[in-house]
C-alpha cells in the first residue's frame, strides 16, 4: 500500500510538470491553431535564466520562477510580434517549419552562449518529509506546489468568460472574431506569451531538480507533445487530465516493468488512443 | 427501371432526426424540385444519396444497383454527382485544375478532358477564369463553378444544392437555361429557395419538413398546396 | 452615419474596387446591387477593415480608415458577411456571445432572448456545433450573431441567401422593424426586388466601380438599369 | 521532355564524378546533395501533394538502410538486398498509412512523428537489428557504388515527381489537400490515392535509405531514426518549393552547400544561420527560391512584354 | 611540387563543437592545442612543422562522414584524431578505412565498435569502459561481507550495457547478489528506477551511464532518503558534481581516466603545461587528447609522414603517455590503460589507490 502511494506521488510529481510544458503547448495550439516546436527553447530560456540567478546573485532558485515568467513573458511577446504574427492564416505545415527553424536558432545561440556543458547548482530547499511512509522531498513537493498554482491561474485566465471565449473564436476564424469586436491581435499576443512565460516557468523548475544544457527543453518537448495529443489538441483541462494520467502510468510501468518498456508502451497506447480517438481522449466532447 | 429510388431512409443526428422515413424516386430526364424549411432536412438526403453520410435504415439504389454502403467516390464514378450548399472549391488549384480532377463516371470517359472542361466553363459563363485559382473567385461564381464540376462527372443523376443562390436575375436565367440543358442527359435533382423562378421548371416538385415528404406533384399542385403555403411559402410575393 | 470616399481594393495585381464613394444617412437603409465580382463584397470587408484598402471611411463623423476591424465593429458596424463565416466548431449560443464580445452579462442575455425570440430555430438548436447547422440556419445565425452588438450600422451582404421565402419575408420585416428604430443598413443583395422595394437609396455596381445610384424606387423602375445589371 | 532530358543529363555527369578523377570530397557532397534530393522529393509527392505532413521519412529510409545491412550481412547479394530494403520500407510504410491515413491535419503529423519514436525504441529492443548498438556493415565496399545508385535514384525521382505532377493523378492529389471530402464526391478514392503515393514515396527512401546503408556502413538507432534526417526531407522542398519537381533540387543543392560553407566561414554560428534562412524563406519567400525565381522572370516578361507594346 | 622542409605535416581532427557533445569537445580540442604548440615549439617532428585542422561535426554522424572525407581529399591529411561518440566515431570510422587513413580514437570509450567489425586503420586511444564499474567492484571485495545485493544502473547505449555485462559477471565471481536496472536515453524520471532499487534492498548502488542522468538519479535517492552503504557512479569525479551536490556529494565513488591530482612525473608535467596555457586544471578530457598526440608524434617520428607505416606504428606499439602504457590487443582496443577509481572526500574528488583507505561507508545525506 505505502509502495502504491509512493509511487502515485512520484507520479504526480513528473506528471504535474508535464502538464505545465502541455499547458503552454495546448494554449497556443488552441488560440492560433500552431504546433509551437520551439516551446524546448523556451524552457531552456527559463532553466538557464534561473542558473544564472542563482549563481551569480545566491538568492534562491524560487525567485526564478517569477523572473523567468517575466523574462518568457517579454521574449514571447517580441518572438510573437517579429515571427508569430507573420503566420497566422499560413497553412499548417509553413507555421511548423517556421517554428521548428526558431527552435534550432535557439539551440545555436543557447550553445553559443553556454557551450554543451551541465549548468547545475545545489542551492534550493532540501531535505524530505515523511507521511504515512511516503517519503517525499522537498524539492518534488516545490515543484508540486508551483505547478498547481501556475497551472490554476493559467486555467483561471482563460475559463474567464471573455478571454477563453475571444480565445476560441479567434482560433475559429480570425477574421470573424475581429469583426466580432475582438480584439485578434492582443488576444495572440497575450496567449503566445503567457504560454512562453509557462515554458519559461518550467524550465525554472527542471533547472531546480535536474541539470541545464542547451537541449534539456527539447528533451521535454516531444513528452509535451504527447500529452497534448492525448488531451486532445488545444484542450487546455484535456491537457492537465492526460499528463496526470501519463506521469502515473510511466511511474507505475516503469516500476513494473522498466523504464523503456514503460515508455514503448506509452507510445502504444498513445497511437492506438489516436487512431479510435483522433480528438483526444477528453477532447471530442469539447470540439462538439 | 427508376434513376434513383431511396426507400425508408433516415438519418438521425443525436435525438434530431433530420431524415425521417424518406421514399423519394426520380426518372430518367426529369427535373425533380426538392423543396421546404430550412433545416428540413434537404441537404441531408442529397448527402446521404451522394455518400456522404450512410443512412441509419432504408435503402439507396441508382440505376437498379443497391449502393446504400457504397462510399462517396465509387457513388460519383456511377454517375451520381453534387454541388455543395456551401461551396467547396480546391481552392488552391485553377479552375480548370478543379475540373481536371474529376473522374469522370465510369463509361463516360473523354480524351479530350481539357475541351470538356472548357466547354462546362463557357455555358457557365467562367472560360475567362479557366486559369485563375478557384480562391480568387467570388461566392457567386464559385457557385456556378461548382456546377460545371459536376458535370465534369458526366453524371446520370445531378442533385444541385441551391444552385441560384446568390446569382442576380440575369444570371439566375442564365443557369436554369444550363440545367434545362443537362436534362436531356442526367437526372436533376435541385434544391432550390428561389420558388419563384425553381417552381415553374420543374417536372415534379417535392416538399419535406422536419425530415418527411409532406408534398409531391406538379408545380402548379404545389404552389396551391395549403400544407406547403403554410409550412413554406407563406402568402409573400417571392413565395407566389 | 457612413461616408465612404474614394475607396479602392487591390488583390494583388487586380482591381476588385476602382474608388467608390458611398453615404449612408442616420436611418437610411442603402441597397447596393450588381452583378457576381462586381466588388460588392469586396467593399463591405473594406469598410469593416477587414481588408487592405484606400479611400476614406467615416462613420458619425469620425475617420476609421486607419483602425483595425474590431476597432471599427465597436464603433458601431454590425456585420453579417457573404458565405456567413460562424465559429464552426463552436455552438450556437457561444457564436451569439461572440457575437456580444465588448458587452456585458445582462445585455449579452438580453441579446440571447432577442436572437432567440427571432430565429427560434437556433433556440432548438442551441448547443449544436455551428457547422453542422442547416445552411438556413446558418444565416440566421450570423444575423442573429450580428445584432447581438446592437450596432448602429448593419452591412449585410447577401442575406436571403439560403433562407426560406417565408423567412425571407420575416427578416426583411424585422430589419424594417430596426430601421424604423434608427438603424441605419446597408444592404448587398443579389435578390434585387425586395431590397429595392424597402431601401431608401440604391447604388448599383459592376466591374469594381458605382454605375449608378439614386433613389431604390427609381433604380427599381429603370428598365436600363434593370436589364444590363440585374437582369 | 526537355525536363527529362536535362534531368537525365545532369544526372549522367553527377554519376561519372568517381571515376572522372573528381576529388572524393567533392563527390561526396554530390553524394548527399543527391541522398538528401531522393529523401525531399519522396517527402514532396507524399506530404507536398497530399497535403499530409510527415515527419517519419528519415525513419522510412533507416527502415531501409537496416534491412539492407542485415540482408547483406545474412549474404544476400546487394540486388536482393537493395530490393528487399524497396519492399520491407513499403509494407511498413502500408502499416503506417492504412492505420494514421485516416487522421487528419495536426493528428496525422504528430501520428508519425510518434511512429518515428516507437519505432526507434522497438530497434533499441530487438536483438536481431543489434538492439542499443545498432548494426554494421560487415565489409566496407567502395563509394562508387552507392554514389551512383543514389545519383540515378534521385534524377528517376525526380523525374518521376514530374509527371506525377502534370499527370491528373498529381491534380487529384493536390484535390485531396484542397478538401477531401469535395474529392469524394467527384469520384477520387482518397483513401487508395493517399495509401498509394505513401507507399510509393516510402518505397523511394527505402531505396534511399538502402543505398546510404552502403555508403556509411554503420548504423546506430539514434541516428538512423532521429527525427533529424526527417526534418531535412522536409526542409529541403520547403526550402526550394513544394509542389514543384525542381524545389527539392534547389533546396538540396543549397543545403548541402551551405552547410558546408557554413562550416568554414561561421563554424560555431552556422546552426544560427542554417535556422535564420529556413525562417526567412517560410516567412518571406512562401513558394520557396524556385518559386521566387519564377515569379521574377514572370515579371521581367510581363516588363518586357510591356516594352513591346509600348514601342 | 615536391614536399620540402618547411612544408607543415597536416593532422585532421572533427570534433563535435556543437550539439549534444560539445562540452567534452572542447576541452579535447585544448588538449590537442597544446600538445600542438609544444611540438612545433620543439621545430616540429622530424624537422617540419605540424599543422591541426579542426572541423565541428555538430554531433552528427552524417557530418561528421563528410568532414572526415574533406580533410583527407581536400585537406590532405595523413591521420587524424578521432570524434566523440561511438555513432560519430564510427562513421567517420568508415570513411578513413575506404581512404586508409590511420585514426586514433581519442576519446572512444566504446570498444564494441571494434567488436561488431573489423577495423584495420582506427585504434582505441582511451580506456575501454567495459571496466567501468571494474575500481567499485574492488572497494567492495576490500571491504569484505558488507556488501551483498549491488544495483546496477545502465543506459540502454553500447556502452553502458557492455559495462554492465562485465560487471554483472564479475559481481557473480565475487560472490555477490547483483541486479541491473536499465533506463531509456532521454529518461526525465528516475523516481521509478529509485523505487525498484529500494525494493531489490540493495546495499551497495554503481550507476553506469552519462552524466546527467547520474545527476538526476542522485537527486531522486537523496529526496527519497534512500542511503545506500557506497555509491558510485562513473563520472562522479568531474567537478560538476560538487556544484550539482555540494555536502551530498561526500562518499561518491567515481571513475576517472585521469585526474589533474595524478602524482606521476608526466602528469605533473602536463598540468602544468596545461595550467600555463589555459589558466586552469585539465580534464581527463583534454589528458587524453594530449595522449593521443604523444602517440601519434611518437608514430610520425618513427615512420615518417607515410600513412601504411603510421598505422602500423599505433597498432602495435607500447609506449608510456600521460594517460598511462598505451597498448592494444589484436583487435586494436585499448589494453593498457585502466581507469583510477576517486571518492569525494570532504568537498575534493581524491584518487582512491588502496581500496581499504576509501571513507566508508557513505555518509548519510544531509
Ligand atoms: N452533423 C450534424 N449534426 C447535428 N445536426 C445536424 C447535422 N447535420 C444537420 N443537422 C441538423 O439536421 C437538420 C437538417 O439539416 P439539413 O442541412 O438537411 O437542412 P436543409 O433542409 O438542407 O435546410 P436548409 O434549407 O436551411 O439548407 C438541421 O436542423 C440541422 O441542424
Ligand atoms: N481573395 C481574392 N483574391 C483574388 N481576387 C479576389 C479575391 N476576392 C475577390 N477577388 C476578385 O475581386 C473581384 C470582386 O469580388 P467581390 O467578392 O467583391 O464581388 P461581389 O460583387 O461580391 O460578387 P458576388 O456577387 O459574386 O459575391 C472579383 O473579380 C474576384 O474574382
Ligand atoms: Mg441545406
Ligand atoms: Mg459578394
Amino acid at each position: 500500500m505505502t509502495l502504491i502511494l509512493q509511487l502515485a506521488i512520484n507520479g504526480l510529481v513528473f506528471g504535474s510538470l508535464l502538464g505545465l510544458v502541455a499547458l503552454g503547448l495546448a494554449l497556443v495550439f488552441g488560440v492560433m491553431r500552431l504546433v509551437n516546436f520551439a516551446h524546448g527553447e523556451f524552457i531552456t530560456l527559463g532553466a538557464y535564466a534561473t542558473y544564472l540567478l542563482v549563481t551569480t546573485t545566491g538568492v534562491s532558485p524560487l525567485w526564478g520562477i517569477p523572473i523567468a515568467a517575466l523574462l518568457g513573458a517579454t521574449i514571447g511577446l517580441a518572438v510573437q510580434m517579429l515571427v508569430i504574427s507573420r503566420l497566422a492564416g499560413r497553412p499548417e505545415l509553413e507555421a511548423l517549419m517556421a517554428t521548428y527553424a526558431l527552435s534550432i536558432v535557439g539551440l545555436g545561440l543557447f550553445a553559443l552562449a553556454f557551450g554543451g556543458d551541465f549548468r547545475t547548482y545545489s542551492a534550493g530547499p532540501a531535505g524530505n518529509v515523511t507521511l504515512a511512509g511516503v517519503v517525499v522531498g522537498w524539492r518534488s513537493i516545490t515543484v508540486l506546489v508551483a505547478c498547481v498554482i501556475v497551472g490554476a491561474a493559467t486555467l483561471a485566465l482563460v475559463s474567464r468568460a471573455r478571454t477563453g471565449l475571444g480565445f476560441r473564436a479567434v482560433a475559429q476564424n480570425r477574421e470573424a472574431a475581429a469583426a466580432c469586436g475582438v480584439n485578434v491581435v492582443a488576444s495572440e499576443r497575450l496567449a503566445f506569451s503567457v504560454s512562453v512565460a509557462l515554458a519559461a516557468i518550467c524550465g525554472a523548475l527542471i533547472s531546480f531538480i535536474g541539470t541545464t544544457t542547451p537541449n534539456v527543453g527539447h528533451e521535454w518537448l516531444l513528452d509535451g507533445f504527447v500529452v497534448v495529443i492525448v488531451g486532445g489538441l488545444g484542450s487546455i483541462s484535456g491537457a492537465l487530465v492526460a499528463a496526470l494520467a501519463i506521469g502515473l502510468l510511466h511511474s507505475f510501468a516503469s516500476y513494473f516493468l522498466d523504464d523503456s518498456w514503460a515508455q514503448i508502451m506509452t507510445y502504444v497506447l498513445l497511437y492506438v488512443a489516436l487512431l479510435v480517438r483522433p480528438h483526444g481522449l477528453l477532447g471530442a466532447r469539447s470540439a462538439t | 427501371m427508376s434513376c434513383l429510388e431511396a426507400a425508408g431512409v433516415r438519418k438521425r443526428f443525436g435525438g434530431l432526426h433530420a431524415v425521417d422515413g424518406v421514399d423519394f424516386t426520380v426518372e430518367p430526364g426529369e427535373l425533380v424540385g426538392l423543396f421546404g424549411p430550412n433545416g428540413a432536412g434537404k441537404t441531408t438526403l442529397f448527402n446521404l444519396i451522394a455518400g456522404a453520410y450512410y443512412p441509419d435504415a432504408g435503402t439507396i439504389r441508382f440505376g437498379g444497383d443497391d449502393v446504400t454502403r457504397f462510399p462517396a467516390f465509387r457513388r460519383a464514378r456511377l454517375g451520381i454527382a453534387r454541388t455543395f450548399q456551401v461551396v467547396r472549391p480546391f481552392r488552391a488549384l485553377s479552375i480548370m485544375e478543379n475540373l481536371l480532377a474529376v473522374v469522370a463516371s465510369e463509361g463516360a470517359l473523354s480524351r479530350t478532358p481539357e475541351q470538356d472542361a472548357l466547354q462546362l466553363l463557357a455555358g457557365v459563363g467562367l472560360a475567362d477564369r479557366a486559369n485563375d485559382p478557384a480562391g480568387s473567385l467570388t461566392l457567386g461564381m464559385l457557385k456556378r463553378f461548382e456546377v460545371a464540376r459536376a458535370l465534369m462527372v458526366q453524371p446520370r443523376l445531378i442533385l444541385l444544392d441551391e444552385p441560384l443562390a446568390g446569382l442576380t436575375d440575369g444570371e439566375s436565367a442564365m443557369m436554369l437555361r444550363l440545367i434545362e440543358s443537362v436534362k436531356v442527359r442526367a437526372a436533376v435533382v435541385m434544391v432550390e429557395h428561389n420558388v419563384r423562378l425553381a417552381l415553374p421548371l420543374c417536372d415534379r416538385a417535392v416538399v419535406m419538413e422536419q425530415g418527411r415528404v409532406i408534398a409531391q406533384g406538379t408545380p402548379a399542385q404545389i404552389r396551391s398546396d395549403p400544407a406547403v403555403i403554410h409550412a413554406y411559402l407563406g402568402d409573400t410575393p417571392e413565395g407566389g | 452615419m457612413l461616408d465612404v470616399r474614394n475607396v479602392a481594393v487591390r488583390y494583388g495585381q487586380a482591381l476588385a474596387v476602382r474608388g467608390v464613394s458611398l453615404r449612408a444617412e442616420t436611418g437610411s437603409w442603402i441597397a447596393i446591387v450588381g452583378p457576381n465580382g462586381a466588388g460588392k463584397t469586396s467593399l463591405a470587408r473594406a469598410i469593416c477593415g477587414l481588408v487592405p484598402h484606400q479611400g476614406t471611411i467615416a462613420i458619425a463623423g469620425e475617420d476609421i480608415s486607419k483602425l483595425p476591424a474590431w476597432e471599427r465593429q465597436r464603433r458601431g458596424i454590425g456585420y453579417v458577411p457573404e458565405g456567413r463565416q460562424l465559429f464552426g466548431a463552436m455552438s450556437v449560443e457561444e457564436n451569439l456571445r461572440v457575437g456580444a464580445f465588448s458587452r456585458a452579462g445582462a445585455e449579452v442575455r438580453r441579446g440571447l432572448d432577442e436572437a432567440f425570440a427571432l430565429f427560434p430555430r437556433l433556440a432548438e438548436r442551441r448547443m449544436q456545433a455551428a457547422a453542422t447547422l442547416s445552411g438556413g440556419e446558418q444565416q440566421m445565425l450570423a444575423l442573429a450573431r450580428a445584432l447581438m452588438d446592437r450596432p448602429n450600422l448593419l452591412l449585410v451582404d447577401e442575406i436571403s441567401w439560403g433562407l426560406m421565402p417565408l423567412l425571407v419575408a420575416q427578416v426583411f420585416e424585422r430589419l424594417a422593424a430596426l430601421n424604423a428604430d434608427g438603424l441605419t443598413i446597408v444592404q448587398i443583395e443579389q435578390n434585387a426586388h425586395e431590397v429595392l422595394r424597402r431601401a431608401t437609396h440604391a447604388y448599383v455596381m459592376a466591374a469594381g466601380v458605382c454605375v449608378f445610384d439614386g433613389p431604390a424606387k427609381s433604380v427599381a423602375r429603370d428598365p436600363r438599369v434593370l436589364e444590363s445589371y440585374i437582369g | 521532355m526537355r525536363f527529362a532530358a536535362i534531368t537525365v543529363a545532369a544526372a549522367a555527369l553527377a554519376a561519372v564524378m568517381p571515376f572522372a578523377g573528381v576529388s572524393v570530397y567533392a563527390g561526396t557532397l554530390v553524394y548527399y546533395a543527391a541522398y538528401y534530393l531522393v529523401l525531399g522529393q519522396a517527402w514532396n509527392m507524399m506530404s507536398g501533394l497530399t497535403g499530409y505532413v510527415s515527419f517519419t521519412h528519415g525513419a522510412l529510409a533507416g527502415i531501409g538502410a537496416y534491412t539492407a545491412v542485415l540482408a547483406i550481412n545474412g549474404g544476400w547479394p546487394i540486388t536482393l538486398a537493395l530490393v528487399a530494403a524497396v519492399a520491407v520500407t513499403a509494407f511498413a510504410s502500408l502499416v503506417i498509412g492504412v492505420t494514421s491515413l485516416r487522421l487528419r491535419g495536426t493528428a496525422f503529423t504528430f501520428a508519425t512523428l510518434f511512429f518515428q519514436e516507437l519505432l526507434l525504441l522497438g530497434v533499441r529492443k530487438l536483438p536481431a537489428a543489434g538492439g542499443a548498438a545498432g548494426t554494421t556493415l560487415q565489409e566496407i565496399l567502395p563509394t562508387s557504388l552507392p554514389h551512383v545508385l543514389m545519383v540515378l535514384t534521385a534524377a528517376g525521382a525526380t523525374i518521376a515527381f514530374a509527371l506525377l505532377r502534370r499527370s491528373r493523378t498529381g491534380v487529384r492529389l493536390l484535390a485531396i489537400k484542397g478538401d477531401e471530402d469535395a474529392a469524394a464526391a467527384v469520384g477520387i478514392d482518397a483513401t487508395r490515392l493517399k495509401i498509394g503515393v505513401f507507399c510509393a514515396s516510402a518505397a523511394l527512401c527505402g531505396l534511399a535509405g538502402g543505398i546510404h546503408a552502403l555508403f556509411i556502413a554503420s548504423l546506430h538507432p539514434e541516428s538512423v531514426f532521429s527525427v533529424d534526417t526527417s526534418i531535412v526531407a522536409l526542409a529541403v522542398p520547403l526550402i526550394g518549393g513544394v509542389e514543384t519537381a525542381l524545389g527539392p533540387v534547389a533546396g538540396a543543392i543549397l543545403y548541402v552547400g551551405l552547410r558546408e560553407i557554413l562550416q568554414i566561414v561561421a563554424p560555431s554560428l552556422h546552426l544560427v544561420i542554417v535556422g535564420l534562412l529556413i525562417l526567412l524563406v517560410t516567412l518571406f519567400l512562401r513558394d520557396g527560391i524556385i518559386g521566387a525565381a519564377r515569379r521574377l522572370l514572370q515579371r521581367r516578361r510581363t516588363y518586357r512584354a510591356a516594352l513591346e507594346t509600348a514601342r | 611540387r615536391p614536399v620540402t622542409a618547411a612544408d607543415p605535416i597536416k593532422i585532421g581532427a572533427a570534433l563535435s563543437l556543437t550539439g549534444r557533445f560539445s562540452d567534452s569537445a572542447k576541452y579535447v580540442q585544448e588538449g590537442y592545442q597544446l600538445w600542438l604548440q609544444e611540438v612545433n615549439a620543439h621545430g616540429g617532428i622530424n624537422g617540419r612543422p605540424v599543422q591541426l585542422i579542426t572541423y565541428d561535426d555538430e554531433s552528427n554522424p552524417d557530418t561528421a562522414a563528410v568532414l572526415t572525407e574533406r580533410l583527407i581529399s581536400r585537406d590532405g591529411v595523413v591521420a587524424i584524431l578521432g570524434p566523440y561518440s561511438s555513432p560519430i566515431t564510427d562513421a567517420a570510422a568508415t570513411v578513413a578505412e575506404r581512404a586508409g587513413v590511420p585514426m586514433l580514437g581519442t576519446i572512444a570509450s566504446d570498444s564494441s565498435i571494434w567488436e561488431r567489425r573489423k577495423l584495420h586503420w582506427t585504434v582505441q586511444a582511451f580506456p575501454s569502459s567495459t571496466y567501468d564499474h571494474e575500481g567499485f567492484l574492488k572497494v567492495i571485495a576490500s571491504k569484505g561481507k558488507a556488501i551483498k545485493h549491488l544495483a546496477i544502473v545502465y543506459e540502454e547505449s553500447p556502452f553502458s550495457i557492455g559495462a554492465k555485462n562485465w560487471a554483472m559477471e564479475e559481481a557473480k565471481k565475487m560472490g555477490l547478489s547483483a541486479e541491473a536496472f536499465g533506463y531509456a536515453p532521454g529518461s526525465q524520471d528516475f523516481s521509478s528506477i529509485v523505487e525498484r532499487i529500494i525494493s531489490s534492498k540493495a546495499d551497495a548502488v554503481s550507476m553506469g551511464g552519462y552524466y546527467q542522468p547520474s545527476i538526476a538519479l542522485t537527486r531522486k535517492m537523496i529526496e527519497r532518503g534512500y542511503n545506500p552503504v557506497a555509491y558510485h557512479f562513473i563520472q562522479a569525479a568531474d567537478g560538476v558534481t560538487k556544484t550539482a551536490l555540494a555536502g551530498d556529494a561526500s562518499g561518491i565513488f567515481g571513475r576517472s581516466a585521469w585526474e589533474s591530482t595524478f602524482t606521476d612525473s608526466a602528469s605533473k608535467t602536463f598540468t602544468a603545461a596545461y595550467k600555463a596555457k589555459f589558466n586552469r586544471l585539465p580534464s581527463y578530457h583534454s589528458a587524453a587528447a594530449y595522449a593521443a598526440g604523444q602517440v601519434l608524434e611518437a608514430a610520425i617520428k618513427a615512420k615518417g609522414p607515410d600513412k601504411n607505416g603510421i598505422r602500423d606504428f599505433i597498432a602495435t606499439t607500447t609506449m608510456p603517455t600521460v594517460l598511462g602504457t598505451y597498448k592494444l590487443n589484436s583487435k586494436l582496443q585499448q589494453e593498457g590503460y585502466r581507469y583510477t577509481l576517486t571518492q569525494w572526500v570532504s568537498g575534493e574528488s581524491k584518487v582512491i589507490r588502496d581500496p581499504a583507505q576509501a571513507l566508508w561507508p557513505k555518509p548519510a545525506w544531509k
